[in-house]
């Protein structure tokens, strides 16, 4: 006979009352150990609805939540890490358990505790019997194990036909190949309005000849560089690298007065 | 009977015809092939269905295949043919469940089946699948986001002997306990709108 | 009848052996062979005769290949067996990249496919789909040039097994399924594209 299909009868404490026999607390403990073997929170609950020994149809949500939530304090305890599925799974069985045990509260919209446990436990008859579907499928006669095709090709015909043939993979694949190749190109800079900061440097080389006075580095941008801001941008900063390239050199000399002040720059009097 | 020139082969003939068309191929033909192939007027359906009986018992029978025929041996020889046998690669628990669901729910979506496994559907399951070429994509649900459904192909059903889909094991059972519905977690909207799509597509065709 | 560890099966059963190791045999058997395979005490010289001799005169015989045996159609009904010989080649990648674009993308003209590949797109690789009949010409572009566009046929969707082409899955949808490598696939650059069209639409063998 059943012990826990019951719901109105809550254990004081479910963590130590929940499982009666040696028997099942064994297989509690070994359900800890092997949490890797489960395909998730529904897989773990289907295992353990087994521990009630009912028809799943009769199983008692309440309790089988309160074996969930054991499972998951044990595991806590144990330090064993669950994925953030099985706690989420945790924290909507409490949910569900607070509205089985608490009467309905009037005002409260959606669905009933028992609307939720129904559709639970509906969920895991469902996975129960797609697992025995497969089962069965599984153990049905299969080609190439218990029945077999012609196994010798026909050659009787002199007619030759050649057709081109292609698999769906083949091509969604190929299309994939083409929609993607883009993710998969080496990085490359292809925007056209671009100064590098080799074509700065080489203008600034051009330029710094004359420039025995502080000028502003602002004043050795091209001029139809500077209408576009993004031009502008871009060639700032190239300009402003080959500066410092140069400076490094010591061909030039740099100075800023302030923090954002304007930059100057002068050929270096012995360079 | 009517005199013609392009009077039909008799009956006999014609059943020699669709045996050397069946034997002859590995894969399943259809009856329209069948009587493409054969001389004008020639009624690959009663043909196919005098073979079936004729090989009844024997070592190689005539199977149907969807709406094709085969020809198959006998699975109580199957000790016989251990030579034969290649060795398939073995599909995971979660390619077998996965096939499962969409063989008993077809018309199924991606999210269908996580929803009834209750993990998602891993890398690699369904492409397996799409492979062994025992599934294939279906329409797309008329639901939001247009999804992509799946559905089993002929090929899954002559791997498994079955003639429909129908004649799945347990099906009819499971569709009387209301196991095969998509029912939504209460509360959880009015997402149920294509069930009845579902339930008017199912194991339709093919 | 009884059964016994050493007896040998019953004629019949012995016959109905036979069949089906002949059947689904890559090779012809030997005697010698049959016997290994079938139960102590069977006779397969025996059993191959009366095999032999039930299948006189129907569309599958019962043949003498060497020392061996095999089942083979009968002659006379090689006519039918056209299908059966047909040679089946993979498509070259040029080929089925254009298919996949029009698939994905029809109506679509070839200027779009060549936007789409990055590549121009050679007269063989489009002739071959034309003749394949899975791609037919839709309806003119009604833009400058008025250029013709292509579309895929009902003889794609049936190869492919889809029922519409908007049944295809997405980009999204392929990564989701996993059938998307995140990875670069082998021979993915721009180069190598480049380099077989310029070896010409070549049709890789198998």
């Amino acid at each position: 006979m059943p012990t826990q299909n019951n719901d109105t009868a809550a254990p004081a404490d479910p963590f130590e009352e929940n499982i009666v026999s040696v028997e099942a607390r064994r297989d509690a403990e070994a359900l800890i150990v092997d949490v890797d073997g489960f395909e998730g929170p529904l897989d773990l609950l289907l295992m353990l609805s087994r521990t009630q020994k009912v028809d799943l149809r009769r199983i008692s949500i309440l309790a089988l939540a309160e074996q969930y939530l054991g499972f998951v304090e044990r595991a806590k305890v144990l330090r064993i890490e669950l994925a953030a599925d099985y706690l989420v799974m945790a924290a909507w069985l409490a949910f569900l358990k607070s509205r089985l045990l608490l009467p309905p509260d009037p005002a409260d919209e959606g669905p009933s505790g028992e609307e939720l446990a129904a559709h639970l436990a509906f969920q895991l008859e469902r996975l129960h019997a797609m697992r025995e579907a497969a089962a069965k499928l599984m153990a049905r006669d299969q080609k190439g194990r218990e029945f077999f095709v012609r196994g010798l090709p026909e050659n009787v015909s002199r007619v030759r036909r050649v057709t081109y043939t292609a698999t769906l993979l083949d091509l969604m694949q190929a299309y994939a190949r083409i929609r993607t190749r883009d993710d998969f190109r080496p990085y490359v800079m292809d925007r056209d309005r671009i100064m590098t900061m080799e074509q700065a440097l080489e203008r600034l080389r051009s330029l710094i000849g004359f420039a025995g006075e502080w000028t502003e580095l602002s004043s050795y941008l091209p001029e139809d560089w500077s209408t576009d801001p993004a031009m502008r941008r871009s060639a700032t900063a190239a300009t402003f690298a080959a500066t410092l390239e140069l400076a490094k050199a010591g061909s030039i000399e740099l100075r800023q007065h302030d923090t954002f002040a304007p930059i100057t720059i002068r050929k270096k009097s012995d360079g | 009977m009517e005199e013609s020139l392009f009077e039909a082969p008799a009956p006999e003939e014609q059943e020699r015809m669709v045996e050397a068309i069946l034997f002859a191929s590995a894969e399943p033909v259809t009856v329209a092939e069948m009587n493409a192939r054969m001389p004008h007027g020639a009624d690959g359906a009663a043909a196919v269905e005098r073979l079936r009986e004729r090989y009844r018992g024997r070592g190689v029978r005539v199977v149907r295949v969807g709406d094709a025929w085969a020809m198959r041996t006998a699975p109580d020889l199957g000790f016989l043919m251990q030579k034969e046998t290649v060795e398939t690669r073995k599909l995971s628990r979660a390619a077998i469940e996965t096939l499962a669901i969409i063989a008993y729910h077809q018309p199924v979506t991606r999210a269908e089946i996580e929803e009834i496994r209750g993990v998602s559907v891993s890398r690699g399951t369904v492409d397996q699948l799409l492979e062994l070429e025992w599934i294939r994509f279906g329409r797309r649900r008329m639901t939001p986001g247009r999804p992509v459904t799946f559905v089993v192909t002929q090929g899954f059903l002559d791997h498994f002997g079955l003639e429909h889909a129908r004649d799945l094991p347990g099906l009819k059972e499971l569709r009387a306990a209301g196991l095969l519905d998509n029912r939504p977690l209460p509360g959880a909207g009015e997402e149920d709108a294509h069930n009845e799509e579902n339930q008017g597509e199912m194991f339709e065709g093919e």
